[in-house]
Order: C-alpha cells, then structure tokens, then sequence
C-alpha cells in the first residue's frame, strides 16, 4: 500500500544544503527531510579543506577580493551578482556555524583559523591568502555534524533511508515526490507545498572520482525527466590530486600547508604552468598541468601519476625558495609533526590505502571526478528556472552541488562548495518556507506513484538481461577517457554515441535481487539510469561547446571563446535526444580577461 | 590472488529466515578493500547480496561490519591486511534486517538522548566567533572525529547484553560537547551518564577503541567522563 | 559554573569497588595464601579453626575481609545482572534479593566471626 | 522482522567469537575470575560459619575440600583471586590516579604485565599447593625426587 504524508517543505537529500535548508524552512512551516542514507553520511561530511569567508583573521583579506578570484576561478562564466551575494555572505554564515558548535580550528588568540587554498589570492600582492575556515582536515564532516546535532535540536522530522524516485508537478507547479522507503521496498508519497532539491552530484558517472556510490546525479536525472532543464553540464571539475587509481581526495589543504607538486624528472612543474601562485593555481589548470606532464612522459617513471609531496624538508625547502612567511614576517617552516596535526585524515588515508607515510614519502596522485559545477538552474534564492528566461518553477527550489546557481561557473574554487552549501542551503530554505505559507497544497495527481512504478517494474520484469555494473563500467570508462580532463570533438561524439547504445541497452538490464527490503540491487540499477542520463546530457553539453574555459578543456579549442560563447548552457531531454539553449552570464563589475595564475 | 569469502546472509523476504553463510571465490589484489569484494560479489556474482555503503573511503560510516569476528569499516579493511580467508558478518547487538543491513535506529537514539549539539546562547555582541584558544579545542578534538559508524558500540560487550546502556559512540559524542569550553550543559550531560545505562558501565574492555575507523580514544574519552563525574563536573 | 554532579549510587559504588578491591588485595592475598598454601587444607580442622578465632586480631581481620569482599563481589554480580536483566522492575526485584541475600550470608558469617567456633560439640 | 536473536544470545556470541584484543580478553578473564571467587567466597562463608552453627558438619566440609578435584579447584581458585587482584589493581589506579594511562597503547602492554605478574604471584603457591595434594592424596613426595632431596 502506498502511504501519503504531507508537510509542507519537504526537502531531499540531508547533506550540507539539505540540513541548513532545513534548519531555515522547520522555522516557518512544517518541514520533512529525505535522505538515502542517515544524513551523518552525506558526502558533505567527506569534504577536507574549508569553508572560504573573507575573516581577515590572520591577515588583510576582503570580501571582493573573495568574489572576484571566484569569478575569475569561475572563468568568467560564473554569475557575478550570485558570487558578490555568497562571498558577502560568507562570514555571517561562518560566524553563524561556530554559534552553532561547529568546532573550528583555532588562530593562537582564539578566533577561527585559516589556511591558503587554490586561486585564493591578495588582489594587491597576487600571493595566495589565508581565507579558508576550517576544522582540522575534516571541515566537510564538521559542518554535516553540527547541522545534524541542530536540526537534532530543532527536532527537524527526518526520514532517513527514504530513497526519492521522483518529483510530483501539477500544472507546472512542484507538489511533492514519491519516494521509496528502503527498509520495506514500499513507495510513499509526500505531498508537499515546496520541494527542495539538495541531493548532491554526480561524480559516478567517470572512472576514477572521488565522490561516493551514493553520489549517482538522481536530482539532475529527476528533474531532467519532468521536463525541467539542467545547467553548465559539461562542467565538471576534476580535482588535481586523487590518490592513485582509487580516487579518492587529498585535500588541497595539503599544497595550501606547503605541499608540491613533483613530476618524474623531480621538477616542481606548476612554477611553469602558474609562475605567481604555482601549486596553488585553481583546480581546472593545476589538473590540466598534471595531464599534460603526464603526456608529455614526465609521470613519476613514465607512469600515469605524479607525487604531491609533502614531506617536511621538501615543503620548507620551496617555502625558503618563495620566500615565503608566517604572518608576523618570520619564514615559513614547519615540522612533520605540525602537518601532521593540520592534515591527520590525510595521513590515515595514505598509511591505509597507499601504505605510505606522506611525512616520509610524496603521495602518488592523479587527477579525479570531483565537483559538477552544473546542475538544475536556480536563481540566488534557491529557486529552480524552468527556461533561459528565467522563469521560476513554483515550489520547486535546489541547492548545494545539486543546483547551478551559478556561483561557480567553469570551475569551483576550493572552499566555496561548502560556502555554497550554507549560503544557498539557507536561502533555499528560507525561501521554501515563506513560498509555502503562502500558498496552498496543490492536489495530487490520481496516481503519482505510476511513473516510479512503471521504472521500477521495468527493471524487476527482466531477467537474464545486462548487469548493470558491466553498463556502468562502460559508461565510467567511456566517460573518463573522451568527456574528461581534456576533451576533442571526435571523442565526444563518440561518447555521445556510446551513451545512447548503453541507454538502450539499459532498458534491458535486469537485477538479481526482486525482493522488496533493502533491495540495493534494483535501487542500484536506477541509479544507473540516472547516472546515463545525466552522462548523455553532459556529453552534448560538451560537444556543442567549442572552446576552453575552466574545467571544459577542449585539445581542438584551446582558447576561449569570450566573444560566442560567454553564456551558460541548458540542456533538456526528451528520450534520448537533447535539446540545448543558451542563456547570458550576469556580468556586473568584473569584466572577463585573461586568467593567468 | 584468490580470496575466500564467507558471508553472513539472512533475508527472510526470500525464505532465508534462519541467518547461514554462502560461500565465495574471487580473484582479488592485496591492496583491494573488503568493499571492493563485496562489490564485486554484488555485481557480478550475487546482486542479492546486501549492505550498506557511501563514500568508500571511511568518512561516512555507512559500512561498519564484522570481518574476521572483529568490527571494520569494508572500506578501510584491506585484503592484505585482514588475509585471504574472510568472514564477513553483520555489527553485533543491534537488530539484523537483511545480510550486513542492522537496524540503527536503537543506535541513533541512544546518540539523541545525549543532547549531541552546543547549547550555549550567549553569542558575542559583534555577531562574530566566540574565542576558544587553541589549547581548549585540542580538548575536545579527538571525539569530533566521529562518524557515527556504530562500530564501537556494538563491538562492546556491555552493549551485547543491555542495549539500555548508551554505548561508546553516545559517550564519545556527549564527551565532545562536555569538554568543549563554548557548551553550557557540561554537567547536565554528565548527570544523565552518571545514572545506570551510563558511563559506569564501561568495562574498560578498548574492543570499542580497537573498533574505531578514526581511531579514536574512545575508551579513554569515557574515562574522562567518568572522571568529570567522580570530581563533582566540569568547570570551563 | 554552579551546578555541580552530585554523587548518585552508581558513582559512590563505582568508587567503593575501586577502593574495596585495593584493600581486598592484601587482606584476600595473604588470607588464601595463608590458609591454602602454608597452612594448607590437610593441615586444617575445626580446632584450627577455634584458635584463630579466639584471636581478636585475627578476628577482626576475618571480619574485614567478610565485609569487604562479599560485598564486593555482589557488587560484582550486580552488574553481572544488570548485563542480562533489562526490565527496570526485574531489576528492581532481583537487586533488592541480592541486597537481602547479601545480609544474610554476611549475617551468618559475621554471627559464626563473633562467636567462634565450637570444636566441643562435634560428634 | 529481525534476524531472531537475543541480548543473552548476543552476548555468548560475542563473548565466545568477537575477536577483541588484550583489554577484551581481560574483561572475560576479570569477569570469569570474579564471578568464580564470589561462588566459592559464598560457599566458603557458609561452610566456615559451620564450626559456630553446625560444628559436626564442618569436618565433612573440610573433607570434601581435601579431594583431588577440590584441591585443583583451590590451585585454580588462587589464581583467580591474584588476577582477580592484579588486574583490579590495574583499572583501579588507572581510574582513579592515571586516567590518562587509558591510552589503547599503555593498556595493551599493561594487560600483558597484569597476566604475567599475576602468573608469577600465583605459580609458587600453585606449586606448594600440588606438592602438597600429592603428599598427601597419592603420597608422593617430589621433594624425594629432588637429587639433593631429603
């Protein structure tokens, strides 16, 4: 039997975004949280690094400077009215954080540390700035637990381990979702006012990422199949410095701590890709940089990785050569113990996956899937835009990675994720609230279950059919080598091609498991599905784009393309044809230039 | 090499009420984690195999399982380390729905009970931080490790017998707020762990610390609870 | 701060375990050693018994080790229970038996302590 | 529904397979010595009340107690009562003047040092105690054994 419940904000997805939206909306109306997983499992709770806010609590910083090395993090293509509000926002929302419990580290006089982060910058010097907040090397994890502990407090409704499936429209208007409750296999209905969409990325689409199972696209793919569009697809970040073959981050707090960069000839080659800020250039050129060493067979013996090393000596030894200083003007030096406390999950990860101590030896690293900077458009008070025009869907809002405000444009900075988390997470909460106090529960269709079912049946009707990790494989592989770091026009069109046969051929993907409790195998399959959904969307985004700019590196289009192509794309779907349109970048005061780091 | 697994299964949904285990071969690398072989196994071999997992690299804590008769995160267990013979069965103590699936939700509410957030409402005029000098964080910085796995608390054997005390991960995060100098509750906290299903039913038994994927002190953190109970609380 | 934590019973017995056990050591020690090792079994009978408690050292000593150790050890078994026995009434029921069986036996004991033996009235 | 399972059921399960370390294994120890000793100190209390209550009956008791498998019993129950002691010893002065010594590094060599002092302290006292229970049940003398013996 199918249960319908009913409250007025509903709000999937219980990470960063999900939890302070929630926070916001269980202030001023009825307000239900869904997650896949408990919410203390979040991916948020895997971010490292910090949450950038201009403090100036260590050194002279300032808001603007934080907006316009996002925009020209961004490329350009980042919205500067959306960028001017989060950076100004920031140190509330920071200051805000640490009211709530978030344990910060600590400057020597007690107030919130800060440590230097890619593409952050002095706007005067040009030398990276000391901006980014953070707790230890567990920022992610800290704010996920002190957002659950006050939404605990504020006695926020959750309902954890409710997988949405879909998104309920009447007549254009968002008025709920339906979703199924793992424990039981059975589909719920949630009727709602407003529906808030903080339900992640997609990085599972490539190989090698850095991102969890459970980050599978399923907002994007969602909204994508109710006819809504999806933003900048085929900007997706790829973060310099995965561990070897699995993926997963090493924080770029290492390099903002001191760490280096190594190629095989034991050349710090970033001097020569980003001469003023070196290893801390934004995440796009630093990535590039390695693949291009890599091409050019400088990978530590030939191989297909570099070191980042962080080892005690080295990183004093290129402090010295810098000239670099602690803020009273004294050389920067550090001992291994000192890095050790400001990165120790770091250190866990290599001593159990690599079985290295990086204050021994340099962390063999390469490039991983980290961030989509697209997703389901949204105006800067979390409300999803069905068009080019702007156009408001009612009740329907997103935010966090999941919306594409856009704040990041062609490439995040370091830091402003989490930012973007709170800020947007807040007003998309706010928002949700207010929208729904003022209007009225639209009614329900006769039978809003049908659209999930018929998924659902679909995959448990076969048997014998595909798997769906051999299609998944396909898809991460394909993915990785054609819509990855650097692109071409023939690479992409034959991943066009090749998501279109695994599309096809998922319609024939059968699942072991046809049971109804905790069937992660037929809930897996779906995730597939999305995940090919929003691979295709990202690969047409991508080839009817002919030009470089942030994280879209195109081998045939090296340069950018100010002059066609400073303009934002939307892509919609409809089966397996996608339908793309373009819409202008709000420029307010930077106008775009060259981006040399 | 080849790994011999051995998995716990029960799904009473597909008639396996009476919880046994199936048996698997699989080529593996040393380096491969447990989760990688129950991926495999899941994908390739046996799609009703179940268990739950996010992040795949120990920060999420959806993977607490017990490998070898002791509790892991699969994803941070390595083949190498915990050899080419595995058992692999559900976390001890709390509720078992399907395979490696328990039922948390005895664990989470034993973590409510607690108060696991900051009371303090006093915030300082200029709307910025409140200071806390690097010393008094260091305080408290190994219990905000936690990630809620609940590998400690079902390895406790207390927690076997009485799910009534509140376990290792509850303390832990009690312990968290307790020596944070910006909380304002220290001593309510401690009143509730001074009373029986408390911090007195520790046994000192470290299967908890032992268990821990973010190797916290957790049996010292509850020693220090206790302490601040003996010596009449807590002063910030 | 003002509020203080003030002592319940499960802090005061926790203590008393850690204290009693200290004491018992010595006193429980030396008694084993004493009678099972240099004395030894064989070497024991009711009149042995009668001479040690004619002693008032030694009875004190006995009556030491009687009061601390058994209750001790039902503390112990407390706890055991309270592993294995969840309802709060049950609880309550099988505490309160503890507590009378702890006073009897202690009863018996101490009356046996205190009155010495009787050698002249085995058969 | 649940696997079917309970509390005790978990326990025993956990106590007889759960793969802990040296703390666990000295919980067991700690528990099993106790609850041993308690069940011998309550018998003990009664059957030594008897030379008060019930004279006659006490020389049977001490009879009983000199039987082979009581006098094993007895070497056995000395070595619960110094563990017992030792390792009381250990987590009363840890918890009550070293709290921070309940570091996972400091407790596992210190539950090693508890199990060998404890074995120290108990097995001259074991030994006397069997020499005597051959003296005296099988009339072996060792000591005859001895090439400086008597």
């Amino acid at each position: 039997m199918t249960q319908t419940h009913q409250h007025e904000v509903i709000i999937v997805g219980a990470g960063g975004a999900g939890l302070m939206a929630a926070l916001y909306a269980s202030r001023g109306a009825d307000t239900a949280v869904l997650s896949k997983l408990y919410p203390t499992r979040s991916h948020t709770g895997a971010a490292q690094g910090g949450i950038g806010a201009a403090l100036g609590n260590l050194e002279p910083d300032k808001v603007e400077w934080h907006s316009f090395d996002t925009v020209k993090g961004s490329d350009y293509l980042g919205d500067q009215d959306a960028i001017d509000y989060m950076c100004a926002q920031a140190p509330e929302v920071v200051y805000e954080l640490e009211h709530m419990g978030l344990p910060f580290s600590r400057t020597r006089d007690g107030k919130i540390a800060q440590r230097r982060f890619g593409g952050h910058t002095n706007n005067e010097t040009k030398q990276p700035v000391l901006r980014s907040c953070y707790a230890a090397d567990r920022t992610g994890h800290m704010i996920l637990q002190t957002l659950y502990q006050n939404c605990i407090k504020n006695k926020v409704h959750f309902y954890d381990e409710f997988h949405v499936l879909d998104l309920l429209m009447n007549d254009g208007v968002a008025n709920g979702v339906v979703a199924v409750e793992l424990a039981t296999g059975e589909l719920h209905v949630f009727h709602a006012k407003s529906v808030v969409f903080a339900t992640g990325g997609h990085g599972r689409i490539w190989e090698l990422t850095s991102n969890a199972y459970a980050y599978t696209g399923d907002g994007v793919a969602i909204t994508l199949r109710r006819g809504l569009p999806a933003q900048d697809l085929e900007f997706f970040q790829f973060h310099p410095t995965g561990i070897l073959k699995l993926g997963i981050l090493i924080t770029e707090g290492v390099r903002g701590e001191g760490g280096v960069l190594i190629n095989g000839k034991g050349e710090r080659f970033m001097e020569r890709y980003a001469p003023t800020v070196k290893d801390l250039a934004s995440r796009d050129v630093v990535s590039r940089s390695i693949y291009l060493e890599i091409r050019d067979g400088n990978g530590i013996k030939g191989d297909r990785y570099v070191h980042l090393d962080m080892r005690p000596e080295v990183v004093n030894h290129y402090a010295e050569l810098d000239g670099r200083t602690l803020p009273d003007g004294t050389p920067y030096r550090v001992t291994g113990e000192q890095l050790l406390s400001k990165v120790p999950d770091i250190v866990d990860f290599c001593r159990t996956y690599l079985g290295i101590d990086p204050i021994k030896e340099p962390m063999p690293i390469q490039p991983t899937a980290h961030y989509a900077m697209g997703g389901i458009p949204t105006n800067v008070h979390g409300q999803a835009l069905s068009d080019a025009q702007g156009t408001i869907v009612p009740g329907l809002f997103a935010a966090g990675e999941v919306a594409c405000v856009s704040v990041h444009g062609a490439n995040r900075l370091g830091t402003n994720s989490l930012l973007d988390l709170v800020v947007f997470g807040k007003e998309a909460g706010k928002m949700a609230a207010e929208y729904a106090k003022s209007a009225d529960y639209k009614p329900l269709e006769n039978n809003p279950t049908d659209f999930t079912r018929q998924q659902l049946d679909r995959i448990l009707g076969k048997s014998g059919g595909e798997k769906v990790v051999t299609l998944g494989e396909e898809m991460k592989t394909k993915m990785m080598d054609d819509v990855g770091v650097f692109r071409t026009a023939e690479g992409m069109a034959s991943a066009i091609e090749k998501m279109r046969e695994l599309r096809e051929r998922y319609k024939n993907v059968s699942v072991d498991d046809h049971g109804k409790r905790f069937n992660t195998d037929l809930l897996n399959a779906w995730e597939l599905g999305c995940l090919l959904d929003v691979a295709l969307a990202t690969a047409v985004s991508a080839h009817a784009r002919p030009e470089s700019r942030g994280a879209h590196a195109r081998e045939d289009f090296p340069k950018r393309n100010d002059a066609e192509w400073l303009k934002h794309t939307l892509a919609w779907m409809d089966g397996d044809q996608v339908r793309l349109e373009y819409k202008p970048v709000t420029i307010t005061k930077y106008e775009p230039k060259e981006r040399v780091y | 090499m080849l790994v011999y697994l051995k998995i716990y299964r029960y799904n009473p949904e597909a008639g396996r009420n009476v919880p046994s285990f199936d048996t698997y071969n699989i080529e593996a690398e040393p380096t491969d984690r447990v989760l990688d072989l129950l991926e495999e196994i899941k994908g390739h071999i046996d799609g009703t195999v179940s268990f739950r997992r996010s992040c795949a690299h120990g920060v999420c804590g959806s993977d607490a399982m017990r490998i070898n008769g002791r509790n892991m995160l699969a994803c941070k267990a390595l083949v190498k380390d915990v050899g080419t013979e595995i058992t692999i069965e559900p976390i001890l103590g709390l509720p078992v729905l399907k395979d490696m699936i328990v039922d948390m939700e005895p664990f989470f509410n034993s973590y409510k009970s607690l108060m696991p957030f900051l009371i303090n409402e006093d915030v300082p005029a200029d709307g910025k931080e409140r200071l806390q000098s690097p010393e008094q964080r260091e305080r408290f910085d190994d219990t905000t490790k936690c990630i809620l796995c609940a590998a400690c608390t079902t390895s406790c054997p207390v927690f076997w017998s009485d799910d009534q005390y509140v376990g290792p991960a509850t303390i832990v995060n009690a312990h968290r707020f307790i020596f944070d100098s910006r909380d304002q509750a220290a001593n309510k906290r401690l009143e509730i762990l001074a009373d029986h299903g408390g911090a007195f039913r520790c046994r000192t038994a470290f299967n908890c610390t032992e268990a821990c994927p973010r190797e916290i002190h957790v049996t010292q953190a509850i020693a220090e609870v206790k302490n601040a109970i003996t010596s009449g609380g807590v002063e910030h | 701060m003002a509020s203080q934590v003030k002592p319940n019973f499960e802090t005061t017995a926790w203590r008393f375990m850690r204290y009693s056990g200290i004491l018992l050591i010595p006193l429980a020690w030396f008694h084993v050693y004493l009678q099972d090792v240099i004395v030894g079994v064989h070497a024991i009978d009711i009149d042995y018994v009668a001479v040690r408690l004619a002693d008032a050292g030694w009875v004190t000593y006995n009556f030491l080790l009687l009061l601390f150790a058994f209750a001790h050890g039902m503390y112990g078994l407390r706890q055991v229970m309270f592993d294995l026995v969840h309802k709060p009434s049950t609880r309550r029921i099988l505490s309160i038996l503890m507590l009378i069986f702890w006073l009897v036996v202690s009863a018996i004991g101490a009356t046996a302590l205190a009155m010495g033996a009787r050698p002249e009235l085995v058969q | 529904m649940a696997a079917p399972s309970t509390p005790l059921k978990n326990t025993v399960k956990g106590y007889a397979t759960y793969m802990g370390r040296e703390g666990h294994y000295a919980f067991l120890l700690h528990r099993l010595t106790g609850l041993g000793v308690l069940l011998f100190l309550t018998i003990h209390i009664l059957d030594t009340a008897t030379v008060y209550f019930y004279p006659s009956l006490y020389q049977h008791a001490i009879e009983l107690y000199r039987a082979t498998p009581f006098m094993l019993g007895e070497i056995g129950l000395l070595f619960a009562v110094i563990y017992h002691g030792v390792n009381g010893l250990r987590i009363a002065v840890t918890d009550m003047w070293l709290p921070k010594r309940w570091a996972i590094e400091k407790q596992r060599q210190a539950v090693r040092i508890t199990l060998v002092v404890a074995i120290l302290l108990w097995a001259p006292g074991a030994l006397v105690m069997f020499y005597n229970m051959l003296l005296h049940n099988f009339h072996v003398d060792l000591l005859a054994f001895l090439p400086f013996g008597k």
